[in-house]
Order: structure tokens, then C-alpha cells, then sequence
């Protein structure tokens, strides 16, 4: 559906940088967009959102939005957009931001509802807090009813909670409306959670593009079961040794020989791995 | 359209017209005698224009924008003021004063008082004694604000003097006039416009400003007339 | 005492005001947004009127509006409309040198717009002009009141220009501060000083309204 | 021709912004980041200036400043400056009727400035003035040609103040825009269409290099 | 060594909401700052800074920082402060934004350098990305070596491999200099690999104030593997099924019967155990 072939010149974090980008989206496909910090994702979604100029061309749908000189302007490219600095109309409460982009009162109030914004809603963006201000953009940017959602970093100021409300609330909506969604996203779960793909971005091109599984999997099902993890502790307990380490966003204490607690450094990436019998979900 | 010196008199002069006239209505318009025949010039609705000086409606005679040659009104004389008391009887010498630090004059370029200002002073002599004390005044009302407020001497139009503010004013201590041997007399002229070619009742005030009864107004306001 | 002529001073300062704000919208917003090369010409030259004393400006402008100059005759012939000594040509000529008063001050505050705001509400499908008036003026009402209320006193205060051109007709072009320099110039001191009293009372009566009216303004936005 | 009436026209601009921007600053600084209640007081104060007609302000400062007035008085004999008709004096009116242009565009320039930023400065250890000179003012470039340039276009431009206060005296207080106006009253109009022209083109090259100044800057940050 | 107690009126997300906090904070702790969006973080940090008043006292040290009415202005608290909005000056290039805290050129190469800056330094905070510019933001902060280091969600618009070297890099120089930090952040992870206590925030108030071992270690060491994790598909492959399951970041595929694949959800929390015979480390 998304047909782009674009290249930009960009100051990358090493001198000149050229971004030179071939893409194709298909509808309804919710592609996460990933990279180091500075490799040009936000300048992607400018170009598809027509707020910045690049040379090559852009066509969606049958559409041609970029060809040659010929730019559409963003109005007529049905998109939505979250910035990644908000962006927020402060002359307006948080409602009639909504409103002014449609005049929708019960998808406001919905949207509102969802993000937990509905008590405030009368209040002006200069009062809210970074997350706040991060969710009424969200909203915003959902109250066109978009074909094409661009989502730079959406959920970065939010805490798990409200992130992993959110993150559902997008794939209900995505899939409710089949939006074609690209989201700028550096947490591997959200991405492996929300999309259908990855596009790993280093320096204006392309490195990666594949399946969130492809890129995220580490091994595939097994008797044998190994982790990934961060040493960051071991402690004397009594007599024995306890390793701490870090997997995921949860920690596992295990019992080291002496020799083991010698041999390993705090801050090492270590592998974890055990002989399973019959793992059990519940 | 008149010159701001005549304004003091015009009040009387309105009085007696309309008693004359009373279905005529005049419009007054005062400004500068420069501004005022400039915009003559360029078609300015003024039936009527009395000018502080002959230049201006010579000039505009020449220019065809005047349907009457240019003719003498009033003259004006020229008075030393100052605001506090002073013997005054030694007339325009008292310039050389020490005690007097700053003499307020019109503009001799633009304004005609000013002229005849500069030339009383170049006749008497003083001129070039007393060059660095002189401030120039835009117009003549100019010149006695100055006059009556920063400056210690002023030369201002003797009909200034007529006007209510003045009349605490006193002869020979405060104000004296210039001799008129000194300078040449400050014609003040009057025409008829292009523009109030067609209108009847210009022609009326035209006469009426030029009649023996305006002169006697004009008398009054320490004008001379010829 | 007469109150025609302040009536004037202030129907010709909010008029002067309206149409400069009109005219000047998009040039600013152009100005604002633009790159071009022609940006610093067209600033400059937007200063200009201001550069020549008022009644300097006033003779030319007397020049170019009299029926001898194309222009003069263009409006009077075509239009039919005369310009010299009417209150119509007084507007013209106040607009044509307030133009910087208004002009700068929007501009700037243009300028100093978040620009991602306005890109969102371009992707918001709003065109140009709305987003001008619902989302860019809005959020720079304090270079708004600056342009207005600067191109508002300036307008009232002038009189060079005004006098020159409009020729000082009661009830059509001598507006109260021509009329309150005519009293200074004939020495009737009292009455200027009542003018000048009353002039400055509703001027700071208007000006403080307005900046009360913002402190609130602001203070309701949580800035 | 004489290039004396430029010269002083250009000094007496360039005196009022120089002293204007020295004392607005700390006002404007003050009115940014208050929101006392005296604040809109303080704002309608401050546009007075310009609402009365230049005459009649600079009549109304004759008198103050006349010997007769203790303000004047004082400025003479306890500072032994004599003011009226005087280059000083000039200065002193200047910058009391361009005092609006000054404040105005400063204090929305210190208004729209991020306000984070400013106190990511504090937070450095930076004193208030440093942050002033250092953070504030270079990041409102715009604002601050907006405000220096109108002020010293309208000073160059007016004349009615200067007229009455100034007493015309040729080298001391004659600037370019008296000259001019008192060629146009003598009808010498072709010295003051040299005279005109003269002003206009300096004006004119002087804004234009501040405005080419101010693009090639604004690209250099990547605005 | 922070001794603070302080109320502030807020407007929460329901309405008003007082901030009222009562916390002792040791010299050279590294506290992490947690909880909600809008629960009065960022307003905790700018009143620590000085940037917002407040009722009630503070005092650092020995000195007094509030107390009644007297404040201490921000340039005399010697604090570093990482704006959740960045805030750089615009008028400065990368360098002179650091260099105008402290003419430290050493110092300030070194920062740049660690955060991968350096090629970059002459640029305009203008043409940066977000990440980039919170890059700057956190080298800014640092310059002044500041005794109390506040930092607003630092990380967060970075991808993980710049995220862990900061951390790493935060880690360092807040042993090197004994500085006291307070870190506002969403990441469990984060959080454990970098502080040593934790204070939740709910509403303006304290609800959790503990190590982060307390907070977030599921099970002590143990026999039994267990963890908490997401189900993210039920794939079905030649006769078995085969449950995708995410772990913190890393996914996990588990066989299962066919009774427990009719009875589990997507998107259900699941937790995963497994009889493990001495699990290792390498
Ligand atoms: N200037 C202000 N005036 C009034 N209320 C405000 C102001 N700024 C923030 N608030 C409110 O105070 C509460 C706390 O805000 P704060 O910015 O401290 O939240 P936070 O914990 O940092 O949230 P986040 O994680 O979203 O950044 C919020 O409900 C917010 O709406
Ligand atoms: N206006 C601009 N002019 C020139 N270069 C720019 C401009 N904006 C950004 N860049 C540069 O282009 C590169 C890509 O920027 P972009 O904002 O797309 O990065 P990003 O991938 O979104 O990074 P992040 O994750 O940090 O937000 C960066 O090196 C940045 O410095
Ligand atoms: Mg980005
Ligand atoms: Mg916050």
C-alpha cells in the first residue's frame, strides 16, 4: 500500500549522512521502526507525513503523494501523527485539541476515558505533566480516524501501567479500523506485543527488516531453557554464594559454587540456562 | 484656510461677518502658512486662504492655483516679550543683556516673523554678538511657548499679545514693540482659491476681510493696515 | 468642549488598525515562513515609512493621492473615490505608515511559534488559513496586543501625516490630536490641556483594560 | 549639501536605542516574569508616549524640563546639564516617546523565550544577568531587531518633539527630518527631495544589512 | 543529608491533589523515582531544584534549602538537572551548551565522548533528534559536577544500547563523585541495575518507599524456576501446540498439551515454572 523510495541529506552524528530509504507497507500492517538514536526515524515519518522534503517518490494506495517536485500536503495525506515533543495546541483544553481535529464528542470522550485523561479534560496543555501531555497526543492524533498512524515513540513517558493500556487500546483500534500503523518504538516487548514487523534503521538505511520473532527470538522451543541476563550482584549468604541477575524486568537469585562466584564479573552478560522438566504454564 | 497668527483676531472678525452675513456659514482651518499652501496646491477644499506672508500666495498665483492676485490684509508688527518683568525701554538693545541667555525667534526661513525678526536684529547690529543665544521657533506660537517657558526673550507678532493668556502682560515691562524702522513691514496676504472660484460666498469674505470694518478688527489686534 | 474629535481619533485608529491587521496578516505570516531571499528587501522596506519625519511623509503622500499623480487620479476617476482631505484618505495614509508597527511585531510573534504545532495541525487537515486563525493567533496573543495596541496609539498619537493630508476639516479629518496641536499653536493653553487630559484618560483607560484583560488570559492558559 | 543634519539624526538614533535598550531591559526582563497585579499598570504606562501628538508631548516637555519646573531645575543646577536646545535634551525625549517601541517587543520576546531554558541556567549557577545577556536575549534575536530597529527608525522619523524641545539650532539640534521638514515649509522641494532620498537610501541600507545579518544567523541555528 | 518535607496544591488527575512528601535522602544514594504519569515526579524534582515553591523545609547537609517563606535561589543549590523536556540552549552549539555551565574543555570532551557526540559538538540543538538533544541534556547536567544530580526520565528516548551504556556511564560517575542522584524512571530494570531505594508516587504522596530487590525480585533463590510472563501466541505446529511466551524482553516457546492450549488466553499474565537441576551461569 505504502510505496516509498526516497533519499535526504541529513548531518548524522558523523558528518554528512544520506538517507536513502525503499519501502514497501502493505495495508494494515503495523510495522515497528527501531534504530540507534539519530539514524533518521523521526526524519521518516516527517517525509511520509509531508512535513519535510526529500527527493524520490512516495505513493499510497493509488495515490501519488511524492513524485518528482510534486508534493501532497500533509492535509490531504489522511494520517495521524504523534510527535515526539507533543506538540499540543496551547491555546485549547485538552477536549478541544481533540475536538479541533473532528468534531467527534463521543470519540473524544472514549478516547478520553481510555487514557484516563477524561477528570482534566478542561484543562489547558501548560498544566499537564510530560505523560499527560504524551497521552492527549496520542488521542489527538487518533481522532481522525487515520488509514496511516505515525507514532514517534508514543509511550516512552509512560509508566508500565499506562504503557501496557495503551499498547492493547493501539492494537484494538489498529485492528478495529485496520490502520496501517509505524511506530517508532525502542522497547523490544512493545515491539514483539504491538507488530508485524521490524525495520532496524543505522545511519539513513535500512540494516534489518523482518519479523519482530526474527529479530527477537532467542531460542527456539527446547528441553533445555536459556536466558539472556545481567549479573549484577552476588552476595555471601551464610556459607554459599548468590548470584543476582537481571532478566527481563525481573531478577533471579541463584546459588553460586565458589569458584563460579570467583571466575564472573558484576555487569557481565551472562546465559542462564537449566535443565527443564516439563515447564508449566499457569 | 488662515495662518495662526490671525486666529486671535479671526474670533471678532467671525462676529461681525455673520452680523453682516448670517446665512453664511464659515469653515475655519488653521495651520502653518507653508503646510496650508501646500495643500492648496494639490486641490485642498479652501475657498479662502490669509497667509502670514506674500510669499505663499505669489506663489500659488504663480502657480495659477488663486483666482485674485494676492493682496495685503494686515501687516503685522513684531514685539519683544519676556515673561518676567525687565525695563524694556531701551528696545531691541536689550538683546546684549548678560542676564539674558536665550532669545526665542521664529524661524526666519519659514516663518515670516522670523524674517522680519532676523533683519530687525541685522539692522540694529546685534546679530552676530548675540548669534549663539538664538532658538528657533517652528511658527510663531512656537516661539512664545518658548518664550514662556524656557527661553528669557522672545520676538513674537505683537497681535500673539492680544489674545486672552497675554493680557496679564504689561507694556514696556514685559513687552515692547520693535521699531519698525528696523525691519520691513510683515505683509500678511489673502486670495480667493481655484477651488472657490464658483462660490459665491468666498467672494463675500474675501471683501469683508479687506473692508474699512476688518481693518479696524486687524487695528485692534496690533496689526498695521496698509 | 467638543468630543467629535477624539470620535474621529478613535474610529481612525481601530479603523487603521482592522485593515493594517488584514492586509499585514499574511504578509507577516508570509515573512514569518519564507526563506526567500527577498525576505530582508521586503523587511526593510516595510520599515521604511517610518524613516521620514511624518509631515515629510505626509507632503509626498499629498503628492502621490492629488489628482495630478496617476494614483490621485486612478481612485478618483475609477473608483471615485477622493482621497485628499477625507477622512477615507486619512485611513489610507495611516495604514501606509503604521504598516511596521504592525507589521514586526506579528511577524514575531509568528516566529517564535512552536513549529510543530502548526505542522500539527496541518496533518490535522486544516488548511492554512485556519490554522492561522485558530492556532497561530491564539497562541501569540501577546505579540498580537503588541502589534494592535502599538499600531492603535501610534495612530491616535500622529499628526503630521494626518494633518498634511486631511487638512484639518472639523468633523472629517480633524481628528483630536490635530485638534489638540491647533489649540497649542493658537496658545489656548487650558483647553489643550483638557484635550491632552482627556485623551490620555481614555487611552490608558483602554490600554489597561486590554492588559488586564491578558494577565487574566494568560493566567487562565497556566502560563 | 550638508551631511551635519545626517550625522546628528544617526548619533541621536543610535544614543536612544543604545540608552532605551539599557534601561527597557530590566523593565521589560521585570514585566515578563511577573504577574504581579501592577503588572498591567506598568504595561499602560509605558504605551502612553506615543498616544499624545509629538507637538504637544514635546510642549508638555518643554515645560517640564524649563528651568521653571524642578525637574529641569534640578537637572541644571545640581547636574549642571542644561537640557532644553540642547543635543542632550534630544536624547532624553527621544528616549521618553520611544519608550513603547523599546519595551513592547522586548518584553514579548522574554515572554515567548522557553522557560525551561532559562532556568536550566539558574540551575548552571548562572546569575539572572548572566542569563539575561547569555541565554535570554540571544534567543530572541527577532524580538530584539524588531525592537532596535523600530526604535531607531522612529527616532530617526520624528521630528515633532525634537522640533519643539530642540529649538532647530543648526550642529546641536537640526537633525535630517527638522532639515528636511523646514525645506518643505520653504517649498524648497528639490533639496528636500535630495535630502529625502539621502535619508531613505542609508535607512534602507542600513535595514537591509540587519535583516541579510538576521537571515544568514537564523540559518546558521538551523531555524 | 536531604531532609525534606514539604506540601504543594496540584491539580491531579481528578481534581485537586496535594503534594505532600516527608523523605530523608542519604549522601551518595541513588534514589529511583517512580510511579504514575502525573503523579507529581517532576514537580518533586523542580521543587528540590528551586524551581517551584512550595510550603514546608528542605535542607541538604547542613544547609537550609526552604523554610518558610526564605528559599534558596536554584544557582546557590549545587544540583545538575535533566529536563524531561530537554531544554537546551538554542543559541549555543552542543559544546558551548556545556561549556557555558563550566569551562571545563576536559571534561566536556569526555562527556561528549561517552555519549557519542563528539563528531557533532559544533551543531545547533536545532537539528538534532530527540535522543540526540537528550544526550546533550544529560552531559549538561553533568558538567558542574553537581553534589545532587536530578534526572527527569534521562533515558528515555534512547534505544537500549545507547540506554545501557549511560546507565553504565551514570553508574560510574555517580561512585566517582559521590554524587546523591534522583532518577525519575519507568524502567524496572533501570532501576535495579542503578539505585539502591525506591519511592513510589501516587497522588502527590509516598506509597512505596523500598530497595528495589524488595520491589522487584519475584523469588528468592530457589529450586524451582519461576517467572512472570506474557502469553503472547499459541501457535500450532504439526501436532503439538506451541505457546509464545515473553519474558522481559526475551521470548520463550513452550510446548503444550492440547488441554492447556484450549484453556489459556492471549494476553493472558502467565507464569512459567520449571523443576530445574542446577541451573548455570556462563
Ligand atoms: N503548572 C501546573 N499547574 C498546576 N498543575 C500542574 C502544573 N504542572 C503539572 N501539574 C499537575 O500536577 C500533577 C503532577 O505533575 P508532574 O509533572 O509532577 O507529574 P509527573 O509525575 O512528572 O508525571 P509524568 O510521568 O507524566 O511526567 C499532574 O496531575 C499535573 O497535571
Ligand atoms: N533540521 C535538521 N537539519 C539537519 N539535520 C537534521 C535535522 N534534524 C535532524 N537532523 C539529523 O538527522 C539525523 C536523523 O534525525 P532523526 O530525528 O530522524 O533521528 P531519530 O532516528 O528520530 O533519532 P531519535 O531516536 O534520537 O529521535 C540526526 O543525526 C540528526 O542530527
Ligand atoms: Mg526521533
Ligand atoms: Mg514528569
Amino acid at each position: 500500500m505504502i510505496k516509498l523510495n526516497i533519499t535526504k541529506k541529513l548531518h548524522g552524528a558523523n558528518g554528512a549522512m544520506q538517507l536513502a530509504l525503499n519501502i514497501d507497507i502493505k495495508e494494515g500492517e503495523f510495522v515497528a521502526l527501531s534504530g540507534k538514536s539519530g539514524s533518521g526515524k523521526t526524519t521518516l515519518l516527517r517525509i511520509l507525513a509531508g512535513l519535510e522534503d526529500a527527493q524520490g517518490e512516495i505513493s499510497v494506495a493509488d495515490k501519488i503523494w511524492l513524485h518528482a517536485d510534486k508534493s501532497l500536503p500533509p492535509q490531504e495525506r489522511e494520517i495521524g501523527f504523534v510527535f515526539q515533543e507533543y506538540a499540543l495546541f496551547g491555546n485549547m483544553t485538552i477536549e478541544q485539541n481533540l475536538l479541533y481535529v473532528t468534531k467527534d464528542t463521543k470519540l473524544a470522550n472514549h478516547l478520553l476515558e481510555i487514557t484516563e485523561l477524561k477528570e482534566m479534560k478542561k484543562r489547558y496543555p501548560h498544566t499537564l505533566s510530560g505523560g499527560q501531555k504524551q497521552r492527549v497526543s496520542i488521542c489527538r492524533a487518533l481522532m481522525k480516524r487515520p488509514k496511516i498512524l505515525l507514532l514517534d515513540e508514543p509511550l516512552s513517558a509512560l509508566d508500565s501501567a499506562m504503557r501496557t493500556k495503551l499498547q492493547n487500546e493501539l492494537l484494538t483500534l489498529h485492528k478495529e479500523f485496520q490502520t496501517t500503523t509505524i511506530m517508532v518504538s525502542h522497547d523490544p516487548s512493545e515491539i514483539y506485543r504491538l507488530t508485524s514487523r521490524v525495520l532496524v534503521l543505522d545511519s539513513g538505511k535500512i540494516i534489518n527488516d523482518a519479523k519482530p520473532t526474527d529479530i527477537l527470538l532467542k531460542r527456539q522451543g527446547s528441553q533445555k531453557f536459556t536466558f539472556q541476563g545481567e549479573l549484577l550482584e552476588i552476595k555471601k549468604v551464610d556459607v554459599i554464594f548468590v548470584a543476582v541477575v537481571a532478566i527481563g524486568q525481573q531478577l533471579v537469585e541463584i546459588a553460586l559454587s565458589n569458584s563460579e562466584a570467583t571466575s564472573l564479573q558484576i555487569g557481565q552478560k551472562v546465559i542462564l540456562s537449566t535443565k527443564a522438566f516439563a515447564p508449566t504454564l499457569s | 484656510a488662515l495662518a495662526a497668527n490671525v486666529s486671535y483676531a479671526m474670533n471678532e472678525l467671525q462676529t461681525a461677518f455673520y452680523k453682516k452675513y448670517p446665512d453664511t456659514k464659515l469653515r475655519i482651518v488653521i495651520g502653518g502658512s507653508g503646510k496650508l499652501s501646500a495643500q492648496i496646491k494639490n486641490g485642498a477644499p479652501y475657498d479662502i486662504f490669509m497667509s502670514a506672508n506674500m510669499y505663499y500666495p505669489e506663489a500659488l498665483y504663480r502657480e495659477n492655483m488663486a483666482i485674485t492676485k494676492p493682496r495685503i490684509y494686515a501687516q503685522g508688527a513684531l514685539a519683544i516679550l519676556s515673561q518676567r518683568p525687565r525695563d524694556l525701554t531701551q528696545g531691541i538693545k536689550i538683546v546684549v543683556d548678560t542676564e539674558i541667555r536665550h532669545i526665542a525667534m521664529a524661524n526666519p526661513k519659514t516663518a515670516p516673523y522670523g524674517k522680519a525678526s532676523m533683519e530687525a536684529l541685522k539692522n540694529a547690529k546685534l546679530y552676530q554678538k548675540i548669534k549663539p543665544k538664538l532658538i528657533f521657533g517652528d511658527s510663531i506660537a512656537q516661539t512664545v511657548t518658548y518664550t514662556m517657558t524656557a527661553a528669557d526673550l522672545g520676538f513674537i507678532a505683537k497681535s500673539a499679545l492680544y489674545c486672552l493668556k497675554m493680557k496679564k502682560f504689561k507694556k514696556d515691562k514685559n513687552w515692547i514693540e520693535v521699531d519698525a524702522n528696523l525691519y520691513t513691514p510683515i505683509s500678511q496676504g489673502i486670495i480667493i482659491t481655484k477651488y472657490g472660484s464658483n462660490n459665491s460666498a468666498a467672494k463675500k469674505i474675501y471683501d469683508f476681510i479687506l473692508s474699512k470694518e476688518a481693518k479696524n478688527i486687524f487695528k485692534k489686534y496690533g496689526y498695521n493696515t496698509p | 468642549m467638543s468630543f467629535e474629535p477624539f470620535i474621529l481619533s478613535f474610529k481612525l485608529a481601530l479603523l487603521t488598525s482592522l485593515i493594517l491587521f488584514c492586509i499585514t496578516l499574511p504578509l507577516a505570516w508570509y515573512l514569518s515562513q519564507t526563506h526567500s531571499r527577498i525576505k530582508p528587501f521586503i523587511e526593510a522596506l516595510t520599515t521604511l515609512p517610518i524613516i521620514l519625519p511624518p509631515s515629510v511623509l505626509g507632503f509626498y503622500i499629498l503628492w502621490a493621492l492629488s489628482y495630478s499623480s496617476p494614483v490621485g487620479a486612478f481612485f478618483e476617476d475609477t473608483l471615485g473615490v477622493k482621497l485628499l482631505f477625507s477622512f477615507k484618505g486619512l485611513v489610507v495614509a495611516s495604514c501606509f505608515y503604521s504598516l511596521p508597527f504592525m507589521v514586526q511585531p506579528l511577524q514575531n510573534g509568528f516566529e517564535s511559534l512552536n513549529k510543530n504545532m502548526l505542522e500539527a495541525s496541518y496533518i490535522a487537515g486544516k488548511s492554512r488559513l485556519t490554522t492561522l486563525f485558530r492556532v497561530a493567533l491564539p497562541n501569540m496573543k501577546s505579540a498580537l496586543i503588541t502589534a494592535v495596541i502599538i499600531t492603535l496609539a501610534h495612530t491616535v498619537g500622529e499628526f503630521g501625516v494626518v494633518l498634511m493630508i486631511g487638512g484639518n476639516i472639523p468633523g472629517e479629518t480633524k481628528v483630536a490630536s490635530v485638534a489638540i496641536y491647533e489649540m497649542v499653536e493658537i496658545m489656548d493653553y487650558s483647553a489643550a490641556h483638557i484635550y491632552s487630559a482627556v485623551m490620555l484618560g481614555i487611552s490608558f483607560a483602554v490600554l489597561l483594560s486590554v492588559y488586564i484583560f491578558n494577565a487574566r488570559q494568560s493566567r487562565r492558559f497556566g502560563l
